[in-house]
């Protein structure tokens, strides 16, 4: 067993209104960024876990986001063992 | 007194603070957050609610309203600011303060009455206090959790800038009277020059007996009175 | 994200004297089977009527219309015919049913607007987002008659907490309610939450608005004025919740959250509190005739109504709706459930001033349509018709059923059960005491109400945690109280004793604040109306609460009905909710449910008789629901109520806080403890010399009754009033100092509760369940 | 000028304490995931960006991270062009 951090993304599910991504496309925009077609927002969350294998951190995560991590109804997810460079913060 | 209320879109203390300041015998005006000047406010109160739905953080969208230059060269100029519960977070947002608004460690949105201890009754906002009354007014947020680094917070309590602190009945700031894990208890807080007031329970929440409480009344007469007195001066 | 697509033919086709082009199928329609009008939940003899209304086959799109506006949430056609039998009219009543809300005369030239919402079946799915959305769209009702929401209220059943999911749905709803009524500034003033596994699988999520306006700044919800436009305002239409009023009419069953996961509609709290400011700017400047919310089956049912309502027709042009998603059909534009949305009638010429309005709010306003005279629900797609039906028939025709079914063999063995070898509370009197008090049910709900904002907006005079929430009329001493109530087990008992029983109790409630009963909104949630037991379920609670709200002269003012709240079968308890509006005239005067200084002279008001049947104490101690629910004796009620009243007038009361589940335990409890955080709590001598038994006595669940406090001084003033109105009224004690127990006596026993003790259970309950 | 989806991922500053995290690592914990050994939470926020280069994209992004998407005093950013597969949801 070693350590890993997984990243797992958990994002609103396409169709679903999105108010926290609207205001800030709408901010955004106001601020004069006009480059920006859409903006979506979810969550980042940065799991520690002890596992076997990289592969074995990513499927104890992904059963953690049907089971807590994720509202089936209303996300998404993705899930990856994390790079280096995002370590847990 | 002529004291400008900014409103956001989502502001919806707007009303409290106007009645607030008519009660401690001010001229208050609300002014729309697409507006460039204060019109010759003599204070400014940014209230509570939730400015642009408190979308990504609280205050954050708010900061970048054309008002709020006015707003921070008022800051500049010395002017008296107060700001509320979400007005607190704007004006942290906006660095007119230092430090930044949490989450409640609980998560939850919490909304009851608090008592909160005067640190300090010299400034242009608790004259009117006495310094160690214990108040008891609402609060009612879910982003109050005041954090700052530890240079930030080693600062404002070397140089007594945090005004009111979360307290127990008998004043004492303990882990239990904290209602939202803020650092050191802190419920208020001033800028260095000592004109520019944050805070996160509502003094506008409390200043008429029928409501239950009338603790809130005097920070607006004091800030009504030391208007009065700069204008005599 | 795509805008109002150009160059489709721009407005509607203006005026022709010819007949206009009957729709025709698009491209793409399924073809209209026998199983598409089943799925559409039309039977094949309501199908036959869509024909003869059109005089040919429906279109795909107009099979959609007909199925929202002839399901149960919108054409009601299960219990129109019954709710006709409700009392709907007092000179104070200014709107009836039928509106948007019901609206009274609350004097001082103020009108109040409310109205009660369920959103029960979203909110199973999705607690957070259901709930949330519940609140929304309450709050449009009310906005939309031009009245600004003061207060609101919400009434929750929930299964029992040892359940994980209960515990998910019941947070999940606490926490949707709190962030939309927060972000919006709205203060909530009070409501309820009961726990009974006659909910575990189907929670009840009513949601209830107040708000106040001038009496002449009613507006209606009508399409007057041949030529005025039609604006659609407020956010982007989507394909969220496509279907949701049949949704909401149909039963849940098991494994449909996968289904059912378009349906969930995702609430923003920020655009909404826009659209409030956005829509009272609006109605004041006079450039619209008529708005209203899209909400259950949207843009249809707004479009239909509004026509209906005033004898109009309207047509519209889908392709000018302002969209979120590309490619939505006109079946989908028509039926989508996006929330925060309106339907404006401007009148004609001023639709630049309205959109000048909205701009100022940061939202959109699109002109889609108009108001004609063809009496007819036409709809276009860039010019083309897609749906052309007249308005009236799809109000006012959608056929009714009145059934009247018969009593559940199951419910009447436990309503005849004898629950006499329960009544001997099993490991003692204060163990008993203890448990009760203990109950989710009675204990208190700080930890759901905390999570809401109370205070805002500087005009709540009594939140919530006492007998009712009052609101005061801004500027004014006038105040308006409110009160949610419905015991679903005796209602579930006895449909007719417990739907008089939930007004009885709403209307103490609220008398015990010193203000005046004056009207109701009610949320009927039933399961399905096909079975007969829930026919007779319905119906029994329908005459129940006719006779009481006849009797204690408040009238039904609007409501809602919730059908098929069931999974696989089982049905939640009938749980009529009622909403209870008072008014006070000076809130100063307003009663409070806490004891207040030693020495005061502690009094029962009305009879006890000991009704356990349906009790907490029965569920709590042996997991029963059984027995006859209390009888409801409405003279003795009334009488009760006007003695209250009477005696907060004359500024008699130091407390009165009315009897209801858990009984005389729960409530002297509550008299005893105050208000958290601020109050302090104080003992009490109570020392009973009736002869009912123990239990009987502390936990029965009687009408009438309320306990009440004055100044030593007035003690006979106190007994000579209740005389005048022939009400019992018993010195059952004293209060004792700040922190003292709660001592009772009683013939046979004695019992001692440390403040310490009664608090721990009281408040620590559900926080210990829940975090 | 192409469209590229950028991910924006905010992150608490190490140090700082971090409520949700903490609560999702209690609520993990009571499940019975005993391998996990700490929790973090911040924003994933993904925006439709008009660019002249994936390197653009992610320049404009890091400026509205300084401006408007991170609070300085709490928050990391980190912003990369996203994956195909994770494109805006
Ligand atoms: N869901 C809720 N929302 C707001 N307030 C609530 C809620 N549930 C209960 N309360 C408040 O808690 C207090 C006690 O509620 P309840 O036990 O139903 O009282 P009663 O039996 O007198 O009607 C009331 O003031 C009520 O308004
Ligand atoms: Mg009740």
């Amino acid at each position: 067993m070693s350590q890993f951090t997984v990243e797992v993304l958990v994002t609103p599910r396409p169709g679903l209104l999105d108010p926290q991504g609207k205001a800030i496309h709408h901010a955004l925009s106001s601020l004069g960024y006009d480059a920006v077609a859409d903006v979506r927002v979810g969550k980042a969350i940065y799991l520690e876990v002890a596992a076997a294998s990289p592969d074995d951190a990513v499927e104890r995560a992904e059963e953690m986001c049907r089971k807590l991590l994720a509202n089936p109804v209303t996300e998404d997810f993705h899930v990856t063992a994390a790079a280096a460079d995002r370590a847990l913060p | 007194m002529n004291v400008a209320i900014i409103t956001f879109p989502g502001s919806n203390c707007d009303q409290d603070c106007h009645r607030s300041v008519e009660l401690a015998g001010g001229s208050p005006r609300y002014v729309w957050h697409r507006e460039t000047s204060l019109g010759g406010a003599e204070a400014v109160i940014v209230p509570g609610g939730f400015a642009h739905g408190d979308y990504l953080r609280p205050g954050a969208i708010a900061r970048f309203s054309p008002i709020m230059d006015a707003v921070a060269d008022f800051a500049r100029a010395g002017g008296l600011i107060v700001g509320i519960c979400n007005g607190f977070q704007v004006l942290c947002e906006a660095g007119l303060l230092p430090g930044a608004l949490l989450r409640n460690e609980s998560l939850c949105f919490q909304s009851h009455h608090c008592r909160m201890r005067v640190e300090r009754s010299d400034t242009a906002f608790t004259a009117g206090y006495r310094e160690g009354q214990v108040l008891g007014i609402p609060l009612s947020h879910a982003d109050g959790n005041y954090f700052a680094d530890p240079d930030t917070l080693a600062a404002l309590e070397a140089e007594r800038r945090v005004v009111f602190r979360y307290c127990d009945a008998r004043g004492d700031a303990s882990p239990d009277a904290n209602p939202n894990g803020s650092l050191n208890n802190i419920a208020g807080i001033v800028n260095a020059r000592g004109n520019v007031l944050g805070m996160m329970p509502h003094p506008d929440r409390a200043i008429e007996a029928v409501l239950g409480s009338v603790d809130g009344l005097p920070l607006f007469e004091s800030l009504i009175g030391a208007l009065a007195r700069a204008e005599v001066a | 994200m795509p805008g109002p697509p150009a160059g489709n033919g721009g407005a509607p086709a203006g005026d022709s004297t010819a007949a206009p082009a009957p729709p025709r199928p698009r491209p793409g329609d399924p073809p209209i089977t026998p199983e598409l009008v089943d799925d559409h939940g039309l039977s094949p003899d309501e199908y036959a009527q869509v024909r003869r209304i059109l005089g040919r086959e429906p279109t795909f799109t107009e099979l959609g219309v007909f199925s929202a506006m002839w399901s149960e949430h919108c054409g009601y056609k299960n219990s129109k015919r019954l709710l006709r039998l409700l009392p709907t009219q007092a000179p104070w009543v200014i709107q009836g049913p039928g509106e948007n809300a019901g609206v009274i005369d609350v004097g001082g030239g103020w009108a109040l607007a409310f109205k009660i919402e369920s959103h029960n079946h979203p909110s199973a799915v999705e607690p957070y987002q259901g709930a949330a959305t519940g609140i929304g769209g309450i709050l449009r009702d009310v906005f939309t008659m031009g009245a600004r929401p003061v207060a609101t209220l919400n009434s929750l059943h929930f299964g029992d907490l040892d359940r994980p999911r209960v515990r998910y749905l019941f947070g999940g709803v606490v926490k949707g309610i709190g962030d939309y009524g927060n972000c919006v500034g709205i203060p909530s003033t009070g409501g309820e939450v009961y726990f009974d596994r006659g909910y575990e699988d189907n929670p009840i999520v009513n949601a209830m608005c107040l708000g106040l306006m001038r009496t002449d700044e009613l507006i209606r919800g009508t399409a007057e004025g041949v030529g005025n436009t039609l604006m659609a305002v407020g956010a982007r239409t989507g394909r969220d919740g496509i279907h949701g009023a049949t949704f909401a009419s149909e039963e849940l069953s098991e494994g449909d959250d996968e289904a059912s996961r378009p349906q969930v509609q995702v609430g923003d709290p920020f655009t909404e509190k826009l659209l409030l400011e956005a829509s009272l700017e609006l109605i004041a400047s006079g450039h619209i005739v008529g708005i209203q919310d899209m909400g259950a089956a949207g843009l249809t049912s707004s479009g239909v109504e509004m026509a209906g309502r005033s004898g109009t027709g309207v047509e519209m042009d889908v392709a000018l709706v302002p969209v979120r998603e590309e490619g939505m059909t006109p079946y989908e534009i028509l039926l989508s459930e996006s929330q925060e949305r309106m339907l404006v009638v401007a009148a004609a010429g001023n639709e630049d001033a309205v959109r000048e309005i909205l701009e100022k709010w940061e939202l959109e306003a699109e002109t889609i349509g108009r108001v004609t005279a063809t009496g007819s629900f036409r709809v276009l797609e860039g010019g083309i018709a897609v749906a052309d039906i007249p308005a009236l028939p799809l109000t006012e025709g959608c056929p009714t059923y009145e059934r009247h079914g018969a009593e559940g063999d199951e419910v009447r063995a436990l309503r005849e059960m004898d629950i006499a070898p329960y009544v001997e509370p099993p490991a003692g009197l204060e163990d008993a005491f203890l448990r009760v008090v203990g109950s989710p049910n009675v204990a208190s709900k700080q930890w759901v109400y905390e999570q809401y904002d109370t205070t805002v907006r500087g005009n709540s005079v009594e939140r919530p945690g006492g007998d009712a929430g009052v609101i005061r009329i801004p500027g004014t001493a006038r105040g308006v109280a409110a009160s949610t109530d419905c015991n679903g087990r005796h209602t579930y008992l006895n449909p007719r004793r417990g739907a008089m029983g939930a007004v009885a109790e709403a209307a103490r409630n609220v008398a015990c604040t010193g203000a005046v009963p004056m009207a109701v909104t009610n949320c009927l949630n039933f399961g399905s109306p096909l079975k007969p037991h829930i026919q007779h379920q319905f119906r029994e609670a329908v005459l129940g609460m006719r006779d009481a709200c006849a009797y204690l002269e408040t009238p039904v003012t609007g409501g809602n009905v919730s059908f098929y709240n069931e999974t696989d079968g089982k049905a939640v308890y009938p749980t009529p909710v009622i909403g209870m509006i008072g008014v006070i005239d000076d809130v100063e005067a307003v009663v409070r449910h806490a004891f207040r200084d030693p020495g005061d002279p502690i009094f029962l008001l009305g009879a006890s008789t000991g009704e356990l049947g349906g009790s907490e104490y029965l569920y709590v101690l042996h997991g029963l629901v059984a027995g006859e629910p209390p009888p409801v004796d409405l003279a003795a009620e009334r009488a009760l109520q006007r003695c209250i009243l009477a005696m907060a007038q004359l500024r008699l009361l130091k407390s009165a806080h009315d009897v209801a589940g858990g009984g005389l335990a729960a409530t002297l409890t509550e008299c005893c403890l105050g208000r958290p955080r601020t109050g302090r709590s104080v003992g009490a001598n109570v020392r009973f010399t009736d002869p009912l038994p123990d239990a009987d006595l502390l936990f029965g669940e009687d009408h009438g009754r309320v306990v009440a406090t004055c100044a030593p001084a007035d003690e006979e003033r106190l007994r000579r009033l209740a005389a005048d109105y022939g009400v019992p009224c018993e010195r059952i004690g004293t209060v004792t100092g700040p922190g003292a127990p709660l001592e009772i006596e009683t013939e046979s026993s004695a019992l001692r509760l440390e403040a310490e003790t009664l608090r721990d259970r009281y408040y620590g309950v559900i926080p210990e369940i829940m975090n």
